[in-house]
C-alpha cells in the first residue's frame, strides 16, 4: 500500500495580496488614501449626489412628523408596509460585514483581512438605516426611547414576550457591537494614522481616537484576545439578529409567516443580500482606488461562492415553503402560496425567483465569478431580489386576511419611496465621508499577511 | 551605578533598540527576558504570538472580565424579562404563562453578548492602561515607524536590573540597527 | 516533521486495531440486530418498526453524514477535513448497505406510518397530503434517494482513488465540481427522506425546519464518530504525526459549531410553535413536554447541547486526543437520544403522554451501530490514510506547525 | 456609537418644535368632551339644546300624572303614580338628604343648614296644610319651584322626585307617629318610657300605603344638617328605572 | 472609551434628570391649586356647610362625567344668599345672559384616555380617594399626580381603595374594620376586578 508521495505545488488561485509589497509600503499606501490623495471631483459629485438623495428622507421624515403614518400607503390588512420591508433588508445587508469580519476571523481566512474594514463599516451604516425605519414606523419617533425598559411614570414595561422587542434588543446590541468591534480594529490603524501624518490637527485627532496606542507587545496580546473575544460573540450575535427579525414574522400565525425554516432561511438570506451589497460597493471602489493588487481576484471569487451558497439556501427556503404550503394540509398555507403564485402580486414572486434563484446559478461559473462586471450586475440583482424577497413575504401575507372583507391592496405612497430612497442616501453619504476620512482597510492585519511580519528566529529555540 | 549620575542630570525613561525584522525582535525579547529582565516592552507593527512565550505575557484577565460580563449580562437580561413579565407588568395574552421561559430566551442572548462584549472591549482598553495622552517612547524620533515598519525594545529605568552602560552595551549585543535613550 | 516521502498508509499495527475493531463490532451487530429482529415476534410489529426506525434511521444519518462533510470538506478545502477525508470516505461506503435497511420500513409501511394504513385512508389530513404521502410515490422517492446517495458515493470515492493514484489536479477539480451540486441534492434528499420517515409517522404535523435539522443531526453524528475514530488513530502511525493539536482543534470547533446549530435550530422550532400555540403543531411539543418526555427533553437540553457546549469552549479539552473522543463518543449517545426522541413520542396519545420505551430501541441502534463500525472499519484500511493527491495535502499537513 | 449627524439635529429640531408647540400625541384631540368650550358656536359651548319643538325620543313626557304630578283636569294628584315600596323610599331618602336637606333639615322641619345662613325659611313639612297636601303638590314645588325655591328638574329626576315626595310622607308620618305603629320588636328598642324619644328616633319610615314593613331596619340618629357626613341612606343599587 | 463611558454615563444622567423633572409637581401639576373666575371654595360649601357632593356634581353617580354644575344650580340659594355680593357678579351675569363660566379645569385628563366617574362610584371609589380632602380645598387643586403610574397603583391592587356605598362621599374616612378585610369583601359584594389592560382605559 505504501507508495512513494510527490505532492502537487500548489494551486494558484489567486494570492491574498499581490507580490512586492512590504510592511511601509502597505501602511503607506491605505494611510496614503485618507492623508494625501486630494479630494477628488468624483468623490464630490459623488457625496453631493448622495447628499441630495438623503434630502428626500428628511424630507419624507418631516412629511411623516407633521402628518403622521397616514401619508404612508399602509392599510388595514397590511398594516406592515415598507417600514418593516425595508428594515429587513438594509439590517440583512449589515450582516455580510459582521460576518466577514468575525466568522471568517475565527476560522481564519486570511482573505478577509483586505474587507473587513469596508464590510464593518457597511454594517454600522446599514443598521443605521435599518433602525431608521422602526423608529420612524412608530409616528412619533420622540418616544422611541419608550421601547427601552426603563422606570417610567406611567408604571409601563415592555412587553418581554413580543419579538418586536427582542428586536429592540437585537438591534440595539447589534449595532453597539458592530460599533465597538469597528472601533477596537481601528485603534491601531488610527495610531499609524497618527504616525503616518505631518499635520499637526490630524496628528490631535488621530491620536486623540487611538488613545495613546503604542504597539507594545503587552496591548498586543490583550488585544489580540479582546478581537477573538468579540468576534467569537459577534458571530452568534449576527446570527441571533436576523433570527429575532425573522420572529418577528414566525412568531405570530398569518399564513406564510408562521413557518419554522424561517431562522436559518432569514439569516442565509441576509448574510446573501450583504455580500451582494459588499460586491456592489466593493467593485466600484477597488477600481477607484486603485485597489485591485489588495482586494484581489481571489476575494471577489471567494465573495461570490459565499454569495452563490447562500443563494442556494434561500432558494431551499422558497422551495420548502412551496412544498410545505401544499404538505401542512391547511387551506390557508396552501391559498397562502398560491396567492403568492398566482395573485396579484405574482409578477413581484416570479421577479424575486428569477433573481434570488436562478441569477445566482451563473455564478457556478468561475469566469463569471472572476469577470468584475458582471459579478457587480449579478450583485445588484441580488440586491433587487432580496429586497423584492422582504416585499413579497410582508404583502402578499398581508393582503389576504382571514376574513375575506378585509381583503385589500397595498401600494407605497410617494413618501414611503421617498424614505426608502432616502435611507440610501444616508447610506452612501456615510460610505462617502468614510472612505474619504478612514482607513478603508484594515492596515495592521495587511501588515500581518507579508513575509516581514512573520517570525524566523536567527537563533534555535 | 555609575549611571545613576546620569539619571539625575537626564531623567531617563529608558534604552530603546530599533530592529528590522519580527524575528531579531522575538530572539531579542527572549534573550532580554531571559537576561532576567522584566520591566521592558517590545513594539511592533503587528501583532507577534512568539512574543507571548518570549516575554512570557499570559495575561487571562481579559477572558475571565469577558465571562463575568456575560454571565452577569445572560442573567441579568433573564431576570429583567421574567422580572417584568411575572412582576413588574403582568398581562394576561390569550392565557399564555407569564413566566415563558423560551420567549425569554432572545432577550437573555442579547443582553449576554452585549454586557460581554463591553466587557471585552473596555477590559481590554482598561488593563493596557488607555487611554494615555503621554508616553515617554514616544520622544523617540524614529518610535513613529513601530506603527508601521519597524520593530523596537525597550528597557525601563524603572527595572531592577538597569544599569545604563550595562543595559545598552546589553542591547547592543542583541544586534540592533540603533539604540537610542528615552527621555521621560 | 512531516515530508513528503513519508507513507501515509497505515502502519500494521493500526491495520490489527483496526481489524479488532471491525470484528468486535460485527459481532455485537450481528448479535444485537438478532436481539431486534426476535422483538417483532415477542414484542410485536409496531414497537419493533419503531426501534427498527430509530435504528436504522440514525446510522443511515451517520453515513449520509460522512457524505455531506466530504463533500462541503471537497469545496470549501481546509485543513481539517484533510485528516478526516479518508474516514468520511469510508463512512459514505456504508449508504450501500444503510439504503438497502430501509427496504423493512416500506415493506410493512402500513403498520408504522398511519398514512400508508388503509383504515385512516378516509382521514380529513391524509386525504389532504395523499398526493405526496402514498406508497407508490414513497417507493419511488426511495429509489431516487438511493440514486443520488449511491451515485454520489461511487463517483466521490472513484475519483478520489484516482486522484490518488494519478495526482492529477483533473480530479480535484472533478471533485470539486461535483460536490457543490451535490451539496444541494444533499440537502434536498435528506430533507424529503426525514419528511418521508420521521416526520410522516405523525401526518398531522409539518415543520419546515425539520429537513434542515436531520441534515445538521446527520453532520453532527458523523462528524463525532469521525473525530473518535481520528483520535483514536492518532495513537499510531501514520497519523500520529500527520495530525497535530491544532487539526484536533478544528474538528473541534466544528463540532461545536453542529452543536450550536442544532440548539439554534431545535430552540427555533420550539419558540415559533410554542408561541403559535396552534392546535395542529403544539400536540407535538405536548407529545414530548409531558407524561415523563419532558425529562427526555431536558436531558436534550442539557446533555446534547448545555453540556458540550461548555466542555468545547474549553481549548485544551479539544486539543487532547482523549477528551475529545470522550466528548465525540458521548454526543454520538446522546444523538441516539434525541432520534428517539424524534421517533417514539408519536406513538403516544396527546392527551395522556406517556414515556414508554421498549428494549428494542436500545438493541436496535446498538446492532446497527455494529453493522455500520463493522462496514467502516472495513472500508477505512483499504486506502492511505490520506488523500495523497489533494493538492492542499502539505498545506493541511503544516497547519499548527509554522509557529 | 454613531449616528447619521444631519438626521439627529433634524429629529432634535423636529421633535422640540413638537413639544413646544402643542401636545401633539393626542393629548389635545379634535373631538369634543362634555362641557368643553367651542370655537365654533357663537355661544362657545360645545354641547347644544334640542332644536326648539322637537322632542328627544323617550322625553314625550305624555303621562301627565308622573311628569307633572297632576290629573287631566290639572289638579295634583292624590295616589303615587309608582309602586312606593321600601327601595323607593331609602332612594327618595339618599336623594332628599342630598338635595333637601339643606334647607328643609333633614327631619322637615324647614331649619337646614342654609336657612342657617340666611336663606328664608320654608314652612316645616309637620304643619297641617302640608300634612293633608296631596303628593301632587309636593311633587309640582320640586319640578317647578315654589316662592323662594327654584325648581330642582335639573337636579333630580322624576322618579327620584316621587321618591322624595314618599320620603317627605315618612317623614309626616314619622314625626306624628304613636308608639303603637311600630312593630313589637322595634318598641323594645325605645329607650324607657316617658322619654321624649329623640326627632330621629320618631322619623321611622313607614309606608304610606300600606306595605308591610317589619323587617324595616332602624334609621341610625344622625347629627342633623351633616348630610354626608354619615348615614346617607340607601344602597344604590336599586336607581328607579330611568327613561 | 472613556467617550463611550461619558456618553452612557452622560446619557444614564440625562435619562435620570429627565424623570426627575416628569415626575416632578412642576411637570404633573400635583398639588397644583387654579385660579378661578370666581374663587369658588370646596371648603366652605362642604367643609362648613355640609352640601353633598352630589348636590351640585348630580351625574357622579351614573355618568362618565361628574359636571361642573350650570348656573343656575349656584342661585339655587345664591339668589337669597349673598346676593350683594361682587365677588358673586360673574355668577348673576351669567344668570342674567345665559352665557357659560368658564371655569379651568382642575383635573384635565388627556383626550386618550378614557375614564368613567360612574362605573367608580358604584364599585366604591371614594370621592376623597382621588381628590383628596375636598373639604379643606379653599381653592381646588389638583390633589394626585394623575399620571398612569397612580391610576395603575389602584387598578392593579384596587382593594385599598374600596369603601361601603353609603361613605361615598365622605370626607375624611376611616374604615369601621381593617381596611384588609373591607377591601377584600368589596371587592367580591361589587365584583371589583384588576382591571389593567390597555383597553380598559385607552379605547
Amino acid at each position: 500500500m505504501s507508495q512513494p508521495v510527490e505532492l502537487p505545488s500548489e494551486i494558484k488561485v489567486g494570492n491574498v495580496i499581490d507580490e512586492g509589497h512590504s510592511l511601509a509600503s502597505v501602511s503607506d499606501k491605505i494611510a496614503g488614501i485618507v492623508l494625501k490623495r486630494k479630494t477628488t471631483f468624483g468623490w464630490i459629485v459623488g457625496l453631493l449626489i448622495s447628499f441630495a438623495v438623503l434630502q428626500s428622507l428628511m424630507a419624507a421624515a418631516t412629511m411623516l412628523f407633521v402628518k403622521g403614518v397616514g401619508v404612508w400607503g399602509i392599510n388595514i390588512p397590511v398594516g406592515w408596509g415598507f417600514a418593516i420591508v425595508n428594515f429587513v433588508w438594509w439590517i440583512g445587508i449589515g450582516h455580510a460585514g459582521t460576518l466577514i469580519s468575525a466568522i471568517l476571523l475565527l476560522l481564519n481566512q486570511s482573505w478577509r483581512n483586505a474587507i473587513n474594514r469596508f464590510a464593518e463599516a457597511m454594517t454600522l451604516f446599514a443598521v443605521m438605516c435599518a433602525g431608521m425605519f422602526p423608529v420612524l414606523h412608530t409616528g412619533r419617533p420622540w418616544l422611541a426611547y419608550w421601547l427601552l425598559p426603563y422606570p417610567n411614570t406611567m408604571d409601563l414595561w415592555p412587553q418581554m414576550r413580543s419579538p418586536l422587542l427582542w428586536d429592540v434588543f437585537a438591534v440595539s446590541t447589534y449595532l453597539t457591537i458592530s460599533a465597538v468591534f469597528w472601533f477596537v480594529g481601528l485603534i491601531p490603524d488610527l495610531a499609524t494614522l497618527r504616525d503616518t501624518s505631518k499635520k499637526r490637527w490630524q496628528q490631535v485627532l488621530f491620536g486623540a481616537l487611538a488613545l495613546g496606542w503604542r504597539s507594545s507587545a503587552r496591548h498586543w496580546q490583550r488585544y489580540e484576545k479582546a478581537s477573538l473575544l468579540l468576534a467569537g460573540l459577534a458571530t452568534p450575535l449576527v446570527v441571533s439578529v436576523h433570527t429575532v427579525v425573522s420572529f418577528d414574522f414566525a412568531v405570530s400565525m398569518i399564513p406564510g409567516w408562521h413557518t419554522t425554516i424561517f431562522p436559518p432561511y432569514f439569516v442565509a438570506g441576509a448574510i446573501y443580500s450583504g455580500f451582494g451589497m459588499v460586491l456592489t460597493l466593493m467593485i466600484p471602489v477597488r477600481k477607484f482606488y486603485g485597489l485591485e493588487d489588495i482586494i484581489t481576484m481571489r476575494h471577489l471569487n471567494n465573495m461570490a461562492k459565499v454569495t452563490l451558497a447562500t443563494g442556494m439556501i434561500v432558494s431551499y427556503g422558497y422551495a420548502l415553503e412551496a412544498f410545505f404550503g401544499y404538505y401542512s394540509g391547511d387551506m390557508y398555507e396552501k391559498y397562502m402560496i398560491l396567492n403568492r403564485m398566482t395573485g396579484p402580486y405574482a409578477p413581484f414572486y416570479w421577479c424575486l425567483i428569477l433573481c434570488n434563484m436562478i441569477t445566482p446559478q451563473f455564478l457556478w461559473s468561475k469566469k463569471i465569478r472572476t469577470n468584475p462586471l458582471i459579478l457587480w450586475i449579478i450583485s445588484i440583482i441580488v440586491n433587487i431580489g432580496m429586497w423584492l424577497e422582504r416585499f413579497v413575504i410582508v404583502v402578499t401575507s398581508l393582503h389576504r386576511d382571514f376574513l375575506p372583507s378585509s381583503w385589500s391592496m397595498y401600494w407605497p405612497t410617494v413618501w414611503d419611496w421617498a424614505t426608502y430612497i432616502g435611507t440610501i442616501g444616508l447610506f452612501m453619504t456615510l460610505i462617502f465621508l468614510f472612505v474619504r476620512v478612514l482607513p478603508i482597510i484594515t492596515i495592521f492585519e495587511l501588515r500581518m499577511l507579508l513575509p516581514g511580519a512573520r517570525v524566523k528566529e536567527p537563533v534555535a529555540r | 551605578m555609575s549611571s545613576h549620575s546620569t539619571l539625575d542630570v537626564h531623567p531617563l525613561y529608558g534604552i530603546m533598540a530599533e530592529f528590522a525584522t519580527a524575528g531579531e525582535l522575538v530572539a531579542a525579547a527572549r534573550k532580554t527576558h531571559e537576561a532576567g529582565f522584566r520591566k521592558f516592552d517590545a513594539y511592533t507593527p503587528v501583532p507577534l504570538h512568539e512574543l507571548d512565550d518570549a516575554m512570557d505575557l499570559h495575561d487571562n484577565r481579559v477572558s475571565l472580565f469577558t465571562l463575568i460580563g456575560a454571565i452577569l449580562g445572560g442573567s441579568g437580561g433573564f431576570t429583567l424579562a421574567s422580572w417584568i413579565s411575572a412582576k413588574a407588568l403582568p398581562l394576561n395574552i390569550g392565557g399564555r404563562p407569564l413566566i415563558s421561559i423560551p420567549m425569554f430566551i432572545p432577550v437573555t442572548f442579547e443582553c449576554t453578548i452585549l454586557i460581554a462584549g463591553l466587557t471585552a472591549a473596555i477590559s481590554m482598553i482598561m488593563l493596557n492602561g488607555l487611554p494615555l495622552p503621554y508616553h515617554p517612547v514616544f520622544n523617540v524620533e524614529r518610535f513613529g515607524a513601530a506603527s508601521k515598519s519597524k520593530f523596537f525594545l525597550c528597557i525601563e529605568t524603572d527595572d531592577p536590573k538597569f544599569d545604563h552602560a550595562a543595559t545598552v552595551k546589553f542591547l547592543e549585543s542583541l544586534n540592533p540597527e540603533e539604540v537610542a535613550e528615552v527621555a521621560r | 516533521m512531516t515530508t513528503t516521502e513519508q507513507s501515509y498508509a497505515m502502519s500494521p499495527q493500526l491495520a490489527d486495531t483496526v481489524k479488532k475493531y471491525q470484528q468486535t463490532s460485527a459481532f455485537v451487530g450481528l448479535v444485537f440486530l438478532a436481539l431486534t429482529i426476535s422483538g417483532y415476534f415477542f414484542v410485536g410489529a409496531q414497537q419493533f418498526l419503531r426501534a427498527y426506525l430509530v435504528g436504522c434511521f440514525f446510522w443511515f444519518g451517520a453515513g449520509i453524514g460522512c457524505l455531506g462533510l466530504l463533500m462541503v470538506h471537497l469545496v470549501t478545502g481546509g485543513a481539517w477535513g484533510m485528516m478526516i477525508r479518508r474516514p468520511l470516505e469510508a463512512g459514505t461506503k456504508t449508504l450501500y448497505v444503510m439504503w438497502l435497511a430501509f427496504l423493512p420500513l416500506l415493506l410493512m409501511a402500513p403498520k408504522l406510518y398511519l398514512w400508508a394504513d388503509p383504515a385512516h385512508a378516509a382521514d380529513k389530513i391524509v386525504q389532504a397530503k395523499a398526493l405526496y404521502l402514498n406508497m407508490p410515490f414513497f417507493w419511488l422517492r426511495w429509489v431516487i434517494y438511493g440514486a443520488v446517495w449511491l451515485g454520489l458515493t461511487t463517483l466521490l470515492n472513484k475519483w478520489s482513488k484516482l486522484e490518488d493514484e494519478t495526482k492529477s489536479t483533473d480530479y480535484s477539480k472533478k471533485l470539486e465540481a461535483l460536490s457543490a451540486p451535490g451539496i444541494v441534492a444533499f440537502f434536498l434528499t435528506i430533507t424529503f427522506a426525514s419528511v418521508d420517515f420521521l416526520m410522516s409517522l405523525d401526518p398531522t404535523w409539518a415543520s419546515t425546519i425539520y429537513g434542515f435539522m436531520q441534515a445538521v443531526g446527520a453532520g453532527l453524528t458523523a462528524l463525532a464518530l469521525i473525530i473518535a475514530v481520528l483520535a483514536m488513530m492518532t495513537k499510531y502511525a501514520p497519523m500520529d504525526h500527520a495530525v497535530t493539536k491544532k487539526h484536533l482543534h478544528d474538528l473541534g470547533k466544528l463540532m461545536f459549531a453542529f452543536v450550536m446549530l442544532w440548539a439554534y435550530l431545535n430552540f427555533s422550532q420550539l419558540l415559533i410553535i410554542w408561541s403559535g400555540n396552534l392546535p395542529q403543531e403544539i400536540t407535538w411539543y405536548i407529545r414530548r413536554l409531558n407524561g415523563g418526555w419532558e425529562w427526555v427533553s431536558l436531558s436534550l437540553l442539557l446533555l446534547h447541547f448545555a453540556l458540550p457546549f461548555a466542555l468545547l469552549l474549553s481549548q485544551s479539552l479539544k486539543r487532547n486526543a482523549n477528551t475529545i473522543s470522550r466528548i465525540a463518543i458521548f454526543i454520538v449517545c446522546i444523538r441516539v437520544v434525541d432520534l428517539i426522541w424524534l421517533v417514539e413520542p408519536n406513538f403516544t396519545s396527546v392527551d395522556h403522554p406517556l414515556l414508554a420505551i421498549s428494549w428494542l430501541d436500545l438493541t436496535a441502534p446498538i446492532g446497527f451501530g455494529g453493522l455500520w463500525l463493522a462496514l467502516f472499519f472495513r472500508a477505512l484500511p483499504e486506502r492511505p490514510l490520506l488523500p495523497l493527491g489533494a493538492p492542499d495535502l502539505q498545506k493541511a499537513l503544516n497547519h499548527g506547525r509554522d509557529h | 456609537m454613531k449616528i447619521s449627524p444631519i438626521a439627529a439635529s433634524a429629529l432634535a429640531v423636529l421633535s422640540f418644535a413638537a413639544l413646544g408647540c402643542s401636545r401633539l400625541d393626542m393629548q389635545d384631540q379634535p373631538k369634543y368632551r362634555p362641557q368643553r368650550p367651542s370655537q365654533f358656536f357663537a355661544d362657545g359651548r360645545s354641547e347644544r339644546q334640542p332644536v326648539e319643538g322637537t322632542i328627544a325620543r323617550g322625553t314625550l313626557d305624555e303621562d301627565t300624572a308622573f311628569y307633572q304630578g297632576k290629573d287631566a283636569a290639572g289638579k295634583d294628584i292624590e295616589a303615587f303614580p309608582i309602586a312606593v315600596d321600601k327601595k323607593v323610599i331609602e332612594r327618595g331618602q339618599q336623594r332628599y338628604d342630598i338635595y333637601c336637606a339643606p334647607c328643609h333639615g333633614r327631619i322637615g322641619n324647614g331649619l337646614g343648614m342654609i336657612v342657617r345662613r340666611g336663606f328664608k325659611q320654608p314652612p316645616s313639612y309637620h304643619i297641617d296644610r302640608l300634612r293633608q297636601a296631596p303628593v301632587g303638590h309636593f311633587y309640582d314645588v320640586i319640578t317647578n319651584g315654589y316662592g323662594a325655591m327654584l325648581n330642582y328638574s335639573a337636579q333630580v329626576e322624576p322618579r327620584d322626585r316621587w321618591a322624595i315626595v314618599a320620603y317627605i310622607r315618612a317623614l309626616q308620618y314619622a314625626e306624628n307617629a304613636n308608639i303603637n305603629d311600630l312593630p313589637q320588636e322595634a318598641r323594645s328598642r325605645i329607650p324607657a318610657a316617658g322619654t321624649a324619644p329623640s326627632k330621629a328616633q320618631q322619623s321611622e319610615p313607614i309606608a304610606p300605603n300600606d306595605t308591610d314593613f317589619s323587617n324595616f331596619p332602624a334609621v341610625p340618629a344622625t347629627p342633623s344638617g351633616v348630610p354626608g357626613a354619615a348615614g346617607a341612606g340607601a344602597a344604590p343599587s336599586n336607581q328607579p328605572e330611568r327613561k | 472609551m472613556s467617550i463611550v463611558i461619558g456618553v452612557i454615563v452622560l446619557g444614564a444622567a440625562g435619562g435620570a434628570l429627565f424623570e426627575l423633572i416628569a415626575d416632578s409637581r412642576y411637570a404633573t401639576r400635583q398639588g397644583d391649586a387654579r385660579e378661578q373666575p370666581i374663587p369658588f371654595s370646596h371648603m366652605h360649601h362642604v367643609g362648613s356647610m355640609g352640601i353633598d357632593c352630589r348636590y351640585c356634581h348630580t351625574s357622579v353617580d351614573n355618568s362618565d362625567w361628574a359636571v361642573i354644575p350650570p348656573t343656575k344650580t349656584c342661585m339655587n340659594c345664591h339668589s337669597q344668599i349673598w346676593v350683594g355680593s361682587s365677588t358673586l357678579e360673574p355668577v348673576r351675569e351669567s344668570y342674567r345672559t345665559n352665557q357659560s363660566i368658564k371655569w379651568t379645569k382642575v383635573y384635565d385628563l388627556p383626550d386618550y384616555v378614557y375614564f368613567n366617574h360612574s362605573i367608580h362610584v358604584k364599585k366604591g371609589v371614594g370621592c376623597e380617594t382621588c381628590h383628596g380632602r375636598i373639604d379643606q380645598q379653599a381653592l381646588t387643586w389638583q390633589e394626585p399626580s394623575l399620571q398612569m403610574r397612580w391610576c395603575l397603583d389602584c387598578h392593579r391592587n384596587p382593594a385599598p381603595n374600596l369603601r361601603p356605598a353609603d361613605k361615598i362621599t365622605t370626607m375624611g374616612y376611616v374604615p369601621s374594620e381593617p381596611q384588609e378585610v373591607l377591601g377584600a369583601r368589596l371587592m367580591k359584594e361589587n365584583h371589583v376586578q384588576k382591571l389593567d389592560t390597555c383597553w380598559t382605559c385607552h379605547r
